[in-house]
């Protein structure tokens, strides 16, 4: 592009030309397996975390199918009891450490991060690419325990289980996640620093996305967190190794400082996963109800209450493990505090909707589904981090489906709404609108069928990890694996029509959705270098009410109904409906 | 390219449009942020001429080792000699002295980058989080027994 | 298929009914809260959806007051959560000094409990992982209704966990240390014990029964009396144990077997009925009857036996006496030791791990 | 434009060698918070058991070495002394004295390694290891004459080798990327204007060192009041 364009683009309102399908970018500028495996470009970066990952969400819901339809029967419908606790362990680390830590902060912070600030790339783009080798030798090193026997000990590795008796592949498998651990460290250091650093100019703290917020609160967990496990499984792979080590009772050891370690990482972990789907949905809704976020700095701020205050009730996982009373009571009082900046966040995104002019494109629905679920499963915390409810709930189905809500309901779709907003930018294509739609809402009552009633066994005191269970339980594990096949259905569909779109999908606008953000300014797929300028930010990133990016220029017309007597969306700020002829409401 | 680029962004910040904009807009206040750097402001990158910063003199690199040398010893003689229950604590006190001087003369805290201070104080406040909240726990494990 | 789980689960203790109430009063707090945001976003969604609006939309930034207002209330409610659950806790975690105590000891992958009184049973776990004698010793924590339960929990090897659904109670166990739980039942009947702590392979079999009891029932448990505990002989440590073992010792067996070549009377099911003595009449086989049947064998002789056995008068203890009434007054039917029965190790006791404690493959 | 937009050393991403130093050294720094919480993870642990065992811990820690554990400790400040003035001469663009400064900070490193390896191999030698068949000798009489628990003992034991032990891996990589840049430097990477390389790894280097200090009082001078007749 050349001078003359972006004068244009800034001065006349009228959007950008599209760029030519030839355009180059950063997918066609070179071709072939080794361009992908030597790049440094934070995007094609994104897109290799993408494959992998995507290959172990696979993986695990493989590992999950095994496991819910083991628990058809009472006694166990097709596995013995070893294969099951293999199943359920695959089940856990594949998940946790190779699908929801990196889903989000190494595809979409990969990606998204340095467009967003206006930057080329991240600070360290070797790194980058170093970490993604390191994320793929500790995952090939877990998969190999995983498949060459298995892993018997749950995700949890509580020794002197995992130290003592377990016989299976424990070693090679903590090694695993250990390295993938360095690649967690490398992705959030990158990401911090790169905020701080590389902010184009304009780019103030308040006026970043509350997408990069978010993911500044998830980095700081990856970097302080993500250590202490290593130096946990350090120990733990010592004392299995050896033979003798700080957790065995026999000399004096407490197995309770490992699990104190682990939950130091493991509880703000699930902050990791949880928070990067806050900063996707704030993103999503604001762009689909075409409003500015209500409570900017509150939802900035509670992102990062939630990365402090997240580590400091770790032990709220321990209240009957045999910890001090004292210290239960601390524990339990500090996760009430978290528990605040996450309503906090639930009522700036319900008030946001407020006024707005609302669409449902499927990032929406999945965004929307996001809050919805995340809702349960965050009330439903409050159940455990109470003393006198923990003691009955700890260690049933009822955490199970707790977790599952806000990893799953809430992560997953966070995810799913993320991939689904930004998918046009990464390929440059759309997806089918109607399929999507059709996946988001199967998927959303496909969880909610088997979630449900996963509560209510909770309730009901089924412990969690049982191949076996009382028959009176067995209706309700029925219609849980009944709402699992739906839920896998509702996930098999955004593999085809995504997949397809690759090939078949209508070329992808710039700014498809009509979004603000920095990131919409590129080309679909962006160059190389992400942007033909430096950007300067004026402005703030929500500005959908006026009807200006970033940069201050134009919305093109967002799509959807009644888009086309929206005149804000169209005339810029110097328009009939532009910033000077706009009050500025704040209610309240 | 990147001459093409700069030329650009003079052009961006020439055209004035910026400034028609109505302060409103700008829902940001940096001065609230104490985390903003100068890198962050909308008239152009910094380009610190002096970037390679101020060189260290020889005569503080001697004077911090031989600082740190003679606490050391001080460390190793006042074991030996022992003093009862305060010892762990007055050796922590010195070992903390040690890493503080090598912190701040040696790894350049002085030269007061913000951002790098708030991440040296972050890994202490974090630490500090894990040794409180163990000790929360393991001081007071004995006393419900019972 | 099983029938539905009734709305709330049995509530066999005074801390399940405290465990409901603060339950329950998070459901509806939370429950309203939740509903609240769903039905604002619902009815945004509806009002606001694009084609009911010109798609022009106002400028809000926000509002100091509501994000004060819903920071701070939620922080009320939330710590209105933790003071009550505080109080429940406090509750669970200190026993009445006049509680009864059980000592239960967790290992892969089995449980196994001893009361204060020295009675001893394996109160379930998975029979793979147990010798032949500890198989047939799998009974229930036999518990006395309305009576503070003060429980000390620790294992052998892993991290165990020992749950009362029941009770609403759940207390890790640890190898190397004790752990304490207490219950004060109040319902009459018989509850799961679950491990919720991953153990292993057969974790999900290590479960139990604790069968709540009348006081009654509960004294004729200590005694041996009732195979409350869940099999049919006698609580180790009781004094019907103790007879069994010297019915055994004293060779009482070899006549007075249950099979065919028996040359004594069937003892097994005997306590309380009428006998037919030898020469008319009967007799209600109660103590008394039992006991002058053993020290004067010749005085009653039950019709259709020969009058051989030799008299105990003066060759046993009177505690001795004692023991073997309570283990014949305890014998049930189909319950009486096989001839060639070995003296059997006590139940509980500490025994040889099995060969192979993790037999391969459950199918 | 000032030279530093223009430097051959300037990566393509960064506007200039300001934001490119600031952002090394920011990254480093962030690095080092990391390792601080892999320190304080063995440091709580350590703790911990210090607390809940003190005499156990100090009898045990008597056993150590003192004096190779002194040696080492003037071998780490001083090589970090030659640290200091390599980014000293690497910002003076004298490359020679850039070169003789990192050299002398991998040899003091590497003689840090190998006294360490005499060390443990004295510690093989009178048994002072944790494992149940291998603990022995004179600290197990020692501490069985005191009435200590000797699992206690060995407790400790275990937090020796392996701090020593994490602590020499970090500076075993320390060394290895010293030499990598008297590699870079030699082949001439190292322009003044790209110092900051050499001062990011200078920060890797006074972290290993700094937490050699507290290992120090810790491990070795936890018990050094105790007197032994050997």
């Amino acid at each position: 592009m050349s001078i003359a364009v972006i004068h244009g683009g800034l001065a006349a309102s009228p959007p950008p030309p599209e760029p030519e399908p030839a355009t180059p970018n950063y997918l066609n500028n070179n071709y072939g397996i080794w361009s992908w495996l030597t790049t440094v470009d934070h995007k094609r970066i994104g897109i290799l975390y993408l494959i992998s990952i995507s290959i172990f969400f696979i993986g695990g819901g493989i590992a999950a199918g095994v496991v819910r339809t083991n628990l058809l029967s009472s006694t166990g419908a097709i596995v013995t009891e070893d294969a099951y606790n293999r199943a359920f362990t695959a089940h856990g680390v594949l998940m946790l450490f190779f699908f929801l830590i990196p889903a989000v902060p190494a595809v979409l912070g990969n990606f998204l991060i340095p467009m967003m600030i206006g930057a080329k790339d991240l600070a360290f783009p070797k790194l980058n690419l170093a970490s993604w080798y390191v994320f793929i030798a500790g995952a090939a090193c877990s998969t190999w325990a995983i498949l060459a026997g298995g892993i018997d000990t749950g995700w949890t590795l509580y020794p002197p289980y995992s130290t003592r008796a377990s016989q299976a592949n424990v070693v090679p498998g903590i090694l695993g996640v250990f390295i993938s651990g360095f690649s967690s460290i490398m992705t959030g250091l990158n990401i911090m620093v790169t905020v701080h650093k590389m902010r184009c100019p304009g780019m103030t703290w308040g006026r970043l996305p509350l997408f990069v917020w978010s993911l500044y609160g998830t980095s700081l967990i990856q970097l302080l967190g993500t250590p202490v496990i290593a130096v946990t499984l350090i120990l733990m792979g010592t004392e299995r190794i050896s033979g003798v080590g700080i957790f065995d009772p026999s000399i004096g050891g407490d197995p309770l400082l490992f699990q104190h370690l682990f939950w130091f990482y493991s509880h703000p972990a699930v902050y990791i996963m949880i928070l990067p789907g806050m900063g996707v949905v704030s993103e999503v809704l604001t762009c689909f109800s075409r409003k500015n976020i209500f409570g900017y700095h509150a939802v900035a701020w509670s992102s990062m209450g939630i990365a402090v205050v997240g580590f400091m009730l770790w032990a709220h996982h321990m209240f009957v493990a045999g910890i001090s009373f004292y210290s239960a009571l601390l524990f339990s009082f500090l996760s009430m505090l978290v528990a605040v900046p996450s309503a906090i966040k639930v009522f700036n995104w319900t008030a946001t909707l407020y006024r707005g002019s609302i669409t449902f494109q499927a990032p929406m629905l999945f965004a929307l589904g996001f809050v919805v679920l995340f809702v349960i499963g965050g009330l439903t915390g409050l159940f455990l981090a109470t003393l006198g409810t923990d003691i009955h709930l700890h260690d049933t189905y009822f955490v199970v489906a707790h977790f599952h809500f806000v990893m799953v309901g809430g992560m997953v779709m966070g995810y799913f709404a993320g991939l689904h907003f930004w998918w046009p930018k990464m390929t440059g294509r759309m997806y089918s609108d109607w399929w999507s739609r059709v996946a988001a809402s199967i998927i959303i009552v496909g969880f909610f069928l088997t979630f449900i009633p996963q509560f209510i066994l909770g309730y009901h005191g089924m412990p969690r990890r049982s191949p076996n269970y009382a028959p009176e339980f067995q209706i309700y594990n029925v219609m849980s694996t009944a709402g699992a096949s739906i839920l896998g259905l509702g996930y098999l569909l955004p593999a085809c029509y995504l997949s397809l779109s690759l090939f078949f999908g209508d070329r992808a606008t710039a700014n498809p959705w009509s979004a603000t953000g920095l990131e919409w300014v590129s080309a679909s797929p962006p160059t190389v270098f992400n942007f033909e300028f430096t950007p300067v930010v004026v402005c703030g990133p929500y500005e959908y009410a006026i009807g200006v990016d970033q940069l201050g220029r134009g919305l093109p017309e967002p799509p959807g109904p009644g888009s086309a007597d929206d005149p804000a969306s169209r005339d810029g700020p110097t328009g009939p409906a532009g910033p000077m002829k706009k009050e500025t409401e704040v209610v309240g | 390219m990147p001459q093409a680029a700069r030329g650009c962004r003079t052009g961006f910040a020439a055209c004035g449009i910026a400034n028609k904009l109505p302060t409103n807009i700008d829902q940001a206040e940096p001065e609230n942020f104490t985390m903003s750097d100068p890198h962050a402001t909308p008239v152009a990158t910094t380009s610190t001429t002096d970037h390679l910063g101020e060189t260290d003199s020889p005569a503080m690199i001697v004077g911090v080792f031989l600082a740190v040398v003679l606490l050391s010893a001080a460390n190793i003689g006042l074991s030996i000699v022992g003093f009862g229950k305060y010892t762990l604590v007055v050796q922590l006190a010195i070992g903390t002295m040690q890493a503080g001087l090598v912190s701040f003369y040696w790894m350049h805290l002085r030269q007061g980058d913000k951002v790098v201070i708030l991440t040296g104080l972050a890994s202490i406040f974090w630490m500090g989080i894990l040794f409180v909240l163990f000790m929360s726990d393991y001081m007071t494990r004995i006393m419900v027994i019972g | 298929m099983s029938s539905l789980l009734p709305f709330i689960p049995t509530m066999a203790s005074t801390f399940a009914v405290k465990f409901e109430i603060l339950f329950w009063y998070i459901t509806i707090v939370t429950g309203i809260a939740g509903l609240a945001v769903y039905a604002g976003m619902l009815y945004f969604c509806v009002r606001y959806r694009r084609s009911a609006t010109s798609g022009s939309t106002p400028r809000i930034l926000g509002s100091t007051r509501l994000e004060i207002a819903w920071t701070v209330l939620p922080m009320f409610l939330f710590f209105s959560f933790f003071g009550w659950g505080a109080v429940v806790f406090n509750h669970a975690a200190h026993p009445p000094a006049d509680a009864m105590e059980v000592f239960v000891i967790g290992k892969q992958w089995m449980w196994k409990a001893q009361y204060s009184t020295g009675h001893r049973v394996i109160i379930g776990g998975n029979p793979r992982n147990m010798n032949e004698v500890e198989r047939q010793s799998i009974g229930r924590l036999v518990l006395p209704v309305n009576r503070p339960v003060k429980i000390t929990l620790t294992s052998e090897d892993v991290i165990h966990d020992f749950g009362v659904p029941a009770f609403r109670s759940k207390i890790d166990v640890l190898p190397g240390r004790y752990t304490t739980v207490w219950y004060h039942p109040t319902r009459i009947g018989e509850y799961h014990i679950y491990c919720d702590q991953y153990c292993g392979t057969w974790h999900s079999l290590m479960v139990g029964k604790i069968a709540v009891v009348g006081e009654q029932e509960f004294d004729e448990f200590l005694y041996g009396i009732q195979p409350l505990q869940g099999t049919e002989n006698p609580v180790d440590g009781s004094l019907a144990q103790e007879g069994r073992q010297l019915f055994l010792k004293l060779q009482c067996v070899t006549c007075h077997s249950a099979n065919a070549v028996a040359k004594a009377p069937v003892l097994e099911g005997l306590y309380g009925t009428r006998v037919p003595l030898k020469g008319g009449g009967a007799e209600v086989a109660d103590e008394a009857y039992i006991l002058e049947s053993i020290l004067k064998p010749r005085a009653k002789i039950v019709s259709g036996w020969e009058p051989i056995m030799p008299s105990y008068e003066g060759q046993i203890t009177a505690d001795d006496q004692a023991a073997l009434v309570a283990y014949i007054r305890s014998m049930k039917r189909g319950t009486t030791p096989d001839v060639t029965a070995q003296f059997p190790a006590p139940n509980g006791a500490p025994t040889e791990r099995p060969k192979q404690p993790a037999s391969p493959g459950g199918k | 434009m000032s030279a530093s937009t223009h430097s051959p050393v300037l990566k393509h991403h960064f506007e200039d060698l300001g934001q490119q130093h600031a952002s090394e050294r920011l990254g480093m720094w962030m690095f080092l918070a990391t390792e601080v919480l892999f320190f304080a993870g063995l440091f709580g642990a350590y703790t911990t058991y210090r607390l809940w065992y003190p005499a156990e811990f100090e009898a045990a820690s008597s056993h150590l070495n003192v004096l190779y554990a002194s040696i080492n400790t003037a071998l780490l400040v001083t090589s970090s002394l030659t640290m200091t003035f390599a980014i000293r001469a690497a910002k003076l663009g004298n490359r020679g004295e850039l070169i003789r400064y990192l050299l002398a900070t991998a040899a003091l490193g590497t003689a840090f390694m190998v006294v360490k390896g005499f060390e443990y191999a004295e510690d093989f030698r009178e048994h002072i290891l944790p494992g149940a068949g291998s603990f022995g000798g004179e600290i197990k009489a020692d501490a069985e004459a005191r009435g200590l628990d000797t699992g206690k003992v060995r407790l400790f034991l275990c937090f020796y080798y392996i701090m020593t032990g994490i602590h020499g891996v970090h500076l075993v990589i320390g060394i290895g990327v010293v030499l990598w840049l008297v590699q870079q430097s030699y082949t001439g990477k190292i322009p003044p204007d790209n110092y900051s390389t050499v001062e990011v790894v200078s920060l890797y280097w006074h972290l290993v060192d700094a937490i050699w200090l507290f290992l120090m009082p810790l491990l070795y001078l936890a018990g050094a009041s105790i007197k032994h007749s050997h």
